[in-house]
């Protein structure tokens, strides 16, 4: 079937195209060239006025694996003043803070995403996080593995094993987990804490393994690099929510020594101790050094107003935190000598002086970072906030009169220690473009993905172009996956199963004799059990694997 | 070479092809097998096959699992009010059944994840309630998880760290026979020398078993204990004199306080202190609260040291139930989607209670792996969908037998601590339906009526 | 205007706007009760160095009270909400927590147009070092705070309104004991009248003042024009007879409530007449300018 | 005006969840618009018309005649008005319940007055289980208001309550008081076992003395003054409790596992 988009308004920043009107055409889940005359069209949109893009891409977005799925059980009183009702299209489910899975994927949908990825799939999880993702629908998925605290790795830091053990240690977890990208969760400390430390600062030693922060950041940042994963290493540094830490996440970027990293969520990262309440933004210097260091990326993890769960990896950093939790519950774990995970239910509030300024650190770090293929737009879902409060965060990047309202409303003392009204900048739409697709897809390493070109998948969403841009991005008029049309005028008209986005690096599998040997030791499962099979994720017919490139061992160290 | 068996995505084209997934299974020897009708789903299981499809366990495991795998096959076929019937006419009954039904129940919920997503799908369109056979006991568990939350560890955590280990009102060999073998005498662990010198505490209960808590160098337990319904009573004194209150009472329930008073200091004391329980053990009303006392000593402790709490279950895929139910629609078992969204009432979704006061008026019964676990007596129309060795004194109105996952069907099980899901096994060749296949069908014709 | 001999004086009192509160003290028995009391209004005469004006209004039965025991209520005034509010605190804190079987309640809670609500107790609770507890009955809330004794017992706010302080009349009499006898008539009168409280010691006070000292820190001096000792050498109000003034100062929750209590004084010190001595009745004023409440005598005694 | 009254037709097998037939949402609609209103029962929508006759046009005074324990959530989050149940209601009677009047001659059965935060509800029969306790998930029972049961109360009576006033004339089952937080609840007949286990705070008033829990513990005989305070608050109320004027009481406090700021009074 050939379908034609025509005349749209498209914005494709992989190809440089800023608004040019062309139009798009569509065989067989992909963008094709023109067709020659001859060729029957067999669908048309006439899309003259309309803003096109590219589905867009979540780069960081928790959907699924065991915490996600511990909000959800521990929420009952969210979900009873959500209930989403069975439709022709899609089958009920509920949602709000932690929505159940059927109800992500329309959700996503419906605003015109279509790839959401899972940011801390922890490995012995990994089979738990791919089964939820699998019943997430419509939207392309994929997790990144989270490690870096899981004492087989550690063993190895601590043995001074060489950096090619380390290599094929993480290619062999991104094979077993069917991950595209690695994670590491504040780096150590999770481990850390098993031991009863309550803090690990970056050149602080885990007091069984003496091994630091720094270490683990180095070795991982590295062995991603060096497998040719396009992913960097995805880093939720140490200190999340102290004050003070922007020290912390600077030395962070000048610890990884020039290799590639992501730092994700890094608005929870950029706190100073400035002020009578010793709180303050950190965002000026986080964004400068942004500006600087070429090698880095983040994404803000923007909080925004009202009822959320805060759901993580690092239960060090959660069970310090879960006396603030709203209501006041939590579930904190310690995982498999793998990792951990803690969940505590917050509630955000604008006239609370903390929060009110987390808000404004965030948007302060979105305004002041100057490259948007570096900076990515999320709330680390549902932590911040529930991903569908995306429409109102891009209203405020591309309005600056509507942020400035929305200031005034803030905290007095907040408003005080925050520039951000003095912030004139207004992103475009092409920025916003870049940020929620063509970046995206590149950081990822989604080849086919956030962009128009010939060849991609055929992940379209088509808008109407309108001053509120929150009433813009919150209801596109419709939406394309693998060509099909999923969304019209906002609602899911269609439920397909999207793919499962993963990297499978080439790597030396004589590491499995140490493994093997591991885990009959001092596992409770089996080896071969933890390894997840793509067969697995395509059971029940949701879906299939996609194996993304990676670009081969780079600089294979001696 | 060990057999894998047909690989999962081979499997998967066939079962859409055919309801039944028979092929051939020569004779070998598989490893790495979970027996995945307990929560503990140890997988270190070897099982040897033979030309006609027959196992035997080559492990030491314990009796349940010889029976799991090693019942004799006895031919079975669906079922309508006793008589041998085809599938299609089997499957037309529950469909007439469920589309007179004014408020259907779909329960047991003994099966692996796939046979779940089946369950969920059906209960959806058949705006049906569902619970589990255990909900019971893992419910206890997850009111606490809704209400205050917990601080939890896996087996592989209490199998490396575990120092202290504290039982409450049970032997946890009853429930889960290979405990004490697979996570508490391991010979090697990451962080601790010497495993035998790990310390064990029974507290509640009478007349434990408590020899599998012997260390291996004949170290015995300490035991202290007391009425099954007095364990309420006897946590609530240790959270009080480890939260440093003044404590009157010079004994609790035959325990004395001095007792308690040691064991909140070597609680104190320990580096990784561990307090085990398993809902069902605690039967007595209202243990949710006791659950909480638990957890509350564990967030006192964890004030100064580390300590957490291990809730044990997981039989008849309690865990896997609650788990995908959740992901699906938000709430665990005991939810209902009878208003056209998904609705959660775990006071009145109990099966006993729905049945009793004839507030559900047609039942289907899920159970995969214990054919024993018959559905509940009640003159509610009932159809039971599970294990071809099930027996009934009275007929249901419909039996499906159906391929077991694990043994005659591939799948996915959660385990205990719900953090570890493993794969199932098919091991051997079958004429029957796996549960997504027979649910589905029911689906699809109910949706066509 | 003359009443059984005594001339009324064509003149009037000046009075200002305060904020003034009610609080029901009870104890185990009345003598607990006036304990409290008379220490929480001790010191109140005057807000020029005292902060509020405080007295006891009357005393309650049992079947008047909220807890069932006897007690007398209170009222307390100052110059500003803000003044009122920490006085009362102080002294609730002071005085009545203090005082064994002793328990406040909120002396205000309708029958006035525009009521605010302020802290009684619901600071006090904190002594209670998170042993305190609550409790809400018919909307409002009660603290329990342990204490040696056994409990004490605070309401959590009470009402404030806006009222009415330094309502006034002065006698005039032929000697001192003869003015004191006419003053004691007057506030035995008086004190039956609902809504006021006479601040100063037993009701009376002598020092009456001018605005002003030759002084120049002090803001208020003796009022030489009425002190019957400087007849000659200041410019005086006084007549040749008259060797004694004593001055009756009144705070009131509301304007009407300082007339009802005006007249019953006038007319009880009237009533010993000019036979005991008593020759005249007069009032304090600043010529109209400072008081927006003007008592005029003869008005309110016509 | 009379009013507006629902006579159930016949005995219902399925629970119906009447929660839309309140003063506040049934104020201005017309009796045909209220025949039609769908009400949950099973996985069906029933109209109104098809399981009561309706009569009267006072949606300030709503009548349920021949009600049963079937009908759930009955004067659910009502606002205003006044409800009188006639026979029996289910689970969920005053569920959320902020202001009004809702009388029920019969039997209620769980949750009842569960989350309600303001308003009388008058119970002449026997409650279930979890009265005025949160439903799972919330972490807070009844808010406010009063509640008068003149016969016996279930099991977890008064869970996680967090105020208000309850005054049951009959016997209590097991668990009463247990986690609550703030409030008072009172007891003429027995309790069961366990009772205030994990109380936090709050009053449970008892004219019987209580099998109690080793971590509730004897705090002595006392006269406290704010008994007389809170009787007579009851002293207009349509219940046994008005009469009572006693002050002297020997007080538990606990549960000592659980902050333990909570007490059990026992008239002495």
């Amino acid at each position: 079937m050939l379908i034609k988009l025509t005349g749209g308004r498209v914005y494709d920043p992989a190809h440089n195209i800023d608004g040019r009107v062309m139009d798009i055409y569509v065989r067989d889940g992909r963008i094709v060239e023109r067709p020659n005359d001859a060729e029957t069209i067999d669908q048309e949109y006439d899309l003259r006025g309309k803003v096109v893009m590219a589905g867009a891409i979540d780069m960081h977005t928790h959907i699924g694996g065991g915490k996600v799925n511990i909000a959800r059980l521990m929420l009952p009183e969210d979900h009873r003043a959500s209930p989403a009702v069975h439709t022709d299209a899609c089958r009920s489910g509920c949602g709000h803070a932690a929505p159940s899975t059927l109800t992500t994927g329309y959700r996503y949908a419906e605003m015109g995403y279509t790839a959401g990825f899972e940011p801390a799939l922890s490995p012995v999880n990994a089979r738990q996080s791919h089964l939820e993702m699998c019943d997430t629908p419509i939207i392309d998925k994929g997790g990144y593995a989270m490690i870096g605290s899981d004492d087989f790795f550690l063993r190895m830091l601590a043995a001074k094993q060489d950096q090619n053990a380390i290599n094929d240690y993480v290619a062999w977890i991104l094979h077993a987990s069917q991950a595209i990208g690695i994670k590491v969760v504040n780096p150590g400390g999770i481990n850390a804490f098993k031991f009863n430390q309550r803090a690990l600062n970056l050149d602080e030693e885990n007091i069984h393994y003496k091994v630091t922060p720094r270490e683990v950041l180095q070795s991982l940042t590295r062995a991603v690099y060096e497998l040719g994963i396009a992913h960097p290493l995805h880093v939720h540094g140490n200190n999340l929510g102290v004050p003070g830490n922007v020290e912390t996440t600077l030395k962070t970027m000048g610890a990884v020594e020039g290799y590639p990293v992501h730092l994700t969520h890094i608005q929870f990262h950029s706190y100073g101790t400035e002020g009578d309440r010793k709180f303050s933004s950190g965002a000026a210097a986080i964004a400068e050094a942004l500006n600087k260091h070429k090698n880095v990326s983040a994404d803000v993890g923007q909080i925004l107003f009202g009822q959320t769960v805060t759901a993580s990896g690092d239960n060090m950093r959660q069970f310090a935190n879960s006396g603030h939790g709203s209501p006041r519950k939590s579930v904190l774990m310690d995982i498999e000598c793998d990792s951990g995970c803690g969940v505590v239910p917050f509630k955000y509030k604008d006239q609370n002086f903390v929060n009110a300024l987390q808000w404004a650190i965030g948007l302060e770090i979105f305004l002041l970072t100057e490259d948007p293929w570096r900076i990515f737009l999320t709330t680390d879902h549902p932590n911040g906030a529930p991903f569908t409060s995306y429409p109102h965060l891009i209203r405020l990047l591309m309005d600056k009169s509507f942020r400035n309202d929305m200031f005034a409303k803030l905290n007095l003392d907040a408003q005080a220690m925050s520039t951000l009204s003095g912030i004139e900048r207004e992103y475009s739409l092409y920025e916003i473009a870049i940020m929620t697709r063509a970046g995206a897809a590149k950081l990822v390493g989604l080849h086919d993905r956030g962009h128009l070109g010939v060849g991609a998948g055929a992940d379209i969403t088509v808008y109407t172009d309108n001053a509120d841009r929150e009433a813009m991005f919150a209801k596109p008029d419709y939406v394309f996956k693998d060509g099909q049309l999923v969304v019209r005028n906002g609602q899911v008209v269609k439920v397909t199963w999207g793919s499962t986005h993963t990297v499978k690096p080439e790597f030396d599998r004589g590491i499995e004799k140490d493994l093997k040997k591991y885990f009959d030791t001092y596992h409770t499962m089996n080896m071969e059990n933890f390894k997840v099979s793509a067969a697995e994720l395509e059971e029940d017919g949701r879906g299939h694997v996609i194996v993304q490139e990676s670009k081969g061992r780079r600089e294979k160290t001696a | 070479m060990p057999d894998q068996g047909m690989d999962l995505e081979e499997l998967n084209s066939f079962r859409m092809e055919n309801m039944t997934q028979s092929t051939n299974f020569p004779a070998g020897t598989i490893e790495a097998v979970a027996f995945p009708g307990e929560g503990l789903l140890s997988d270190d299981l070897v099982i040897s096959r033979d030309s006609d499809g027959n196992l035997a366990l080559q492990n030491q495991a314990c009796s349940k699992t010889t029976a799991f795998f090693e019942r004799p096959r006895t031919p079975s076929s669906p079922q309508i009010a006793g008589k041998p019937t085809e599938l299609g006419a089997a499957i037309a009954k529950v469909v007439e059944l469920f589309s007179q039904s004014r408020h259907p129940l779909i329960s047991g919920l003994a099966t692996d994840v796939y046979g779940m997503r089946a369950v969920m799908n059906l209960a959806e369109t058949a705006g049906a309630t569902i619970d589990h056979m255990n909900s019971k006991s893992s419910m206890k568990n997850l009111l606490v998880i809704q209400n205050s939350g917990w601080y939890v560890t896996t087996l592989s955590e209490v199998k490396n760290r575990v120092d202290l280990l504290l039982v409450i009102g049970t032997d946890v060999v009853s429930y889960f026979p290979r405990f004490f073998d697979r996570v508490i005498w391991n010979k090697e662990a990451m962080f601790t020398d010497n495993t035998d010198a790990r310390e064990i505490v029974y507290l509640g209960g009478r007349d434990l078993n408590t020899a599998p808590g012997t260390s291996p160098s004949g170290r015995k337990p300490d035991v202290l204990p007391c009425d099954l319904d007095r364990i309420p009573e006897v946590l609530a004194a240790l959270r009080a004199i480890i939260s440093g209150k003044p404590f009157l009472a010079t004994e609790v329930a035959g325990i004395a306080t001095a007792d308690l008073e040691k064991l909140a200091e070597r609680l104190k004391a320990a580096k990784y202190s561990v307090i085990a329980w398993t809902g069902s053990a605690l039967d007595f009303p209202h243990a949710e609260l006791s659950i909480q006392t638990i957890t509350g000593i564990v967030e006192h402790l964890n004030k100064t040291t580390r300590s957490a709490g291990l809730p044990l279950s997981g039989n008849d895929g309690d865990v896997t139930a609650y788990n995908v139910s959740t992901w699906i629609s938000g709430y665990p078992f005991r939810s209902s989607y009878r208003r056209g969204y998904p609705d959660y009432d775990p006071y009145h979704y109990e099966t006993s209670a729905l049945l009793a006061e004839g507030e559900v008026d047609a039942l289907i019964w899920i159970n995969s792996f214990n054919p024993e676990r018959v559905p509940p007596a009640s003159k509610t129309p009932t159809v039971v969908i599970g294990h071809p060795a099930m027996q009934f004194e009275q007929p249901p109105a419909v039996f499906i037998p159906i391929a077991i996952p694990g043994l005659e069907a591939s799948g996915a099980q959660f385990r205990s601590d719900s953090s570890v899901t493993l794969p199932l096994k098919k091991l051997r060749a079958t004429e029957l339906p796996t549960l997504g296949d027979v649910l589905s069908a029911i689906e699809a014709a109910l949706k066509a009526a | 205007m003359i009443i059984n001999g005594v001339s009324i004086d064509d003149t009037f009192a000046e009075a200002f706007g305060m904020r003034g509160t009610r609080v029901l003290i009870t104890a185990q028995n009345l003598r607990w009760a006036y304990n409290a009391a008379r220490a929480m209004t001790g010191f109140a005469t005057s807000v020029i160095a005292c902060g509020v004006e405080a007295g006891i209004e009357r005393e309650l039965s049992p079947e008047e009270t909220p807890d069932g025991r006897p007690g007398v209520s209170i009222l307390m005034f100052a110059m500003s909400s803000a003044v009122l509010m920490k006085q009362l605190e102080t002294r609730l804190g002071q005085c009545v927590l203090t005082c064994p079987t002793a328990a406040a309640f909120s002396g205000i809670d309708d029958g006035y147009p525009e009521i605010t609500k302020i802290n009684l107790g619901k600071n006090l609770r904190f002594f209670g070092d998170g042993f305190q507890t609550s409790k809400v009955f018919n909307g409002k809330r009660y603290w329990r705070v342990p204490v040696m004794d056994g409990e004490f017992m605070t309401e959590e706010s009470t009402g404030m309104i806006r009222s009415v302080g330094g309502g006034n009349f002065l006698i005039l009499a032929e000697s001192q004991p003869q003015a004191l006898a006419a003053c004691e008539a007057a506030i035995d009168a008086m004190s039956k009248v609902p809504n006021v409280i006479m601040p100063f010691p037993g009701g009376v006070v002598r020092s009456g003042s001018k605005v002003g000292s030759k002084y120049k820190s002090l803001i208020a001096s003796t009022n030489d024009a009425f002190c019957p000792t400087l007849k000659g050498i200041t410019k005086t109000e006084l007549s040749p007879e008259i060797e004694s003034v004593m001055e009756i100062v009144i705070d009131g929750l509301t304007d009407p409530d300082i007339r009802v209590a005006m007249r019953a004084g006038i007319a009880a010190a009237c009533e010993l007449g000019a036979k005991n001595g008593i020759k005249r009745i007069s009032a304090g004023n600043y010529g109209g300018k400072l008081g927006p409440y003007h008592f005029k005598l003869r008005e309110i005694m016509a | 005006m009379s009013a507006l009254t629902f006579t159930l037709k016949q005995a219902i097998q399925q629970r119906v969840d009447v929660s839309a037939l309140t003063p506040d949402n049934l104020a201005g609609k017309s009796l045909s618009d209220i025949a039609a209103i769908p009400l949950d029962s099973g996985r069906l929508k029933l109209r109104v018309d098809s399981l009561f006759d309706i009569s009267g046009d006072n949606a300030e005074e709503i009548v349920f005649n021949n009600a049963s324990g079937k009908l759930d959530y009955i004067g659910s989050k009502m606002k205003s008005g006044r409800i009188t149940v006639n026979g029996g209601a289910g689970s969920y009677l005053g569920f959320q319940m902020r202001k009004g009047e809702i009388v029920l001659n019969g039997n209620a059965d769980a949750y009842t007055a569960s989350g309600m935060a303001g308003g009388l509800l008058h119970v002449h029969g026997n409650v279930g289980d979890f009265l005025a306790a949160a439903i799972p998930g919330d972490r807070k029972g009844m808010k406010g208001g009063i509640v008068l049961i003149t016969g016996n109360a279930g099991e977890r009576a008064g869970d996680q309550m967090r105020r208000g006033i309850i005054l049951i004339e009959g016997n209590v089952g097991s668990y009463c008081a247990s986690r609550m937080l703030a409030g008072t609840i009172g007891v003429l007949g027995s309790v069961g076992d366990y009772v205030g286990y994990g109380m936090r705070r709050g009053t449970l008033l008892l004219t019987q003395p209580p099998k109690l829990h080793a971590t509730l513990q004897d705090c002595g005989t006392h006269t406290l003054p704010f008994l007389s305070l809170m009787f007579k608050s009851f002293s207009n109320l349509p219940s046994k409790f008005a009469a009572i004027n006693k002050n002297r009481v020997q007080r538990f406090a606990g549960d000592i596992a659980n902050d333990g700021k909570g007490e059990i009074l026992v008239f002495k």
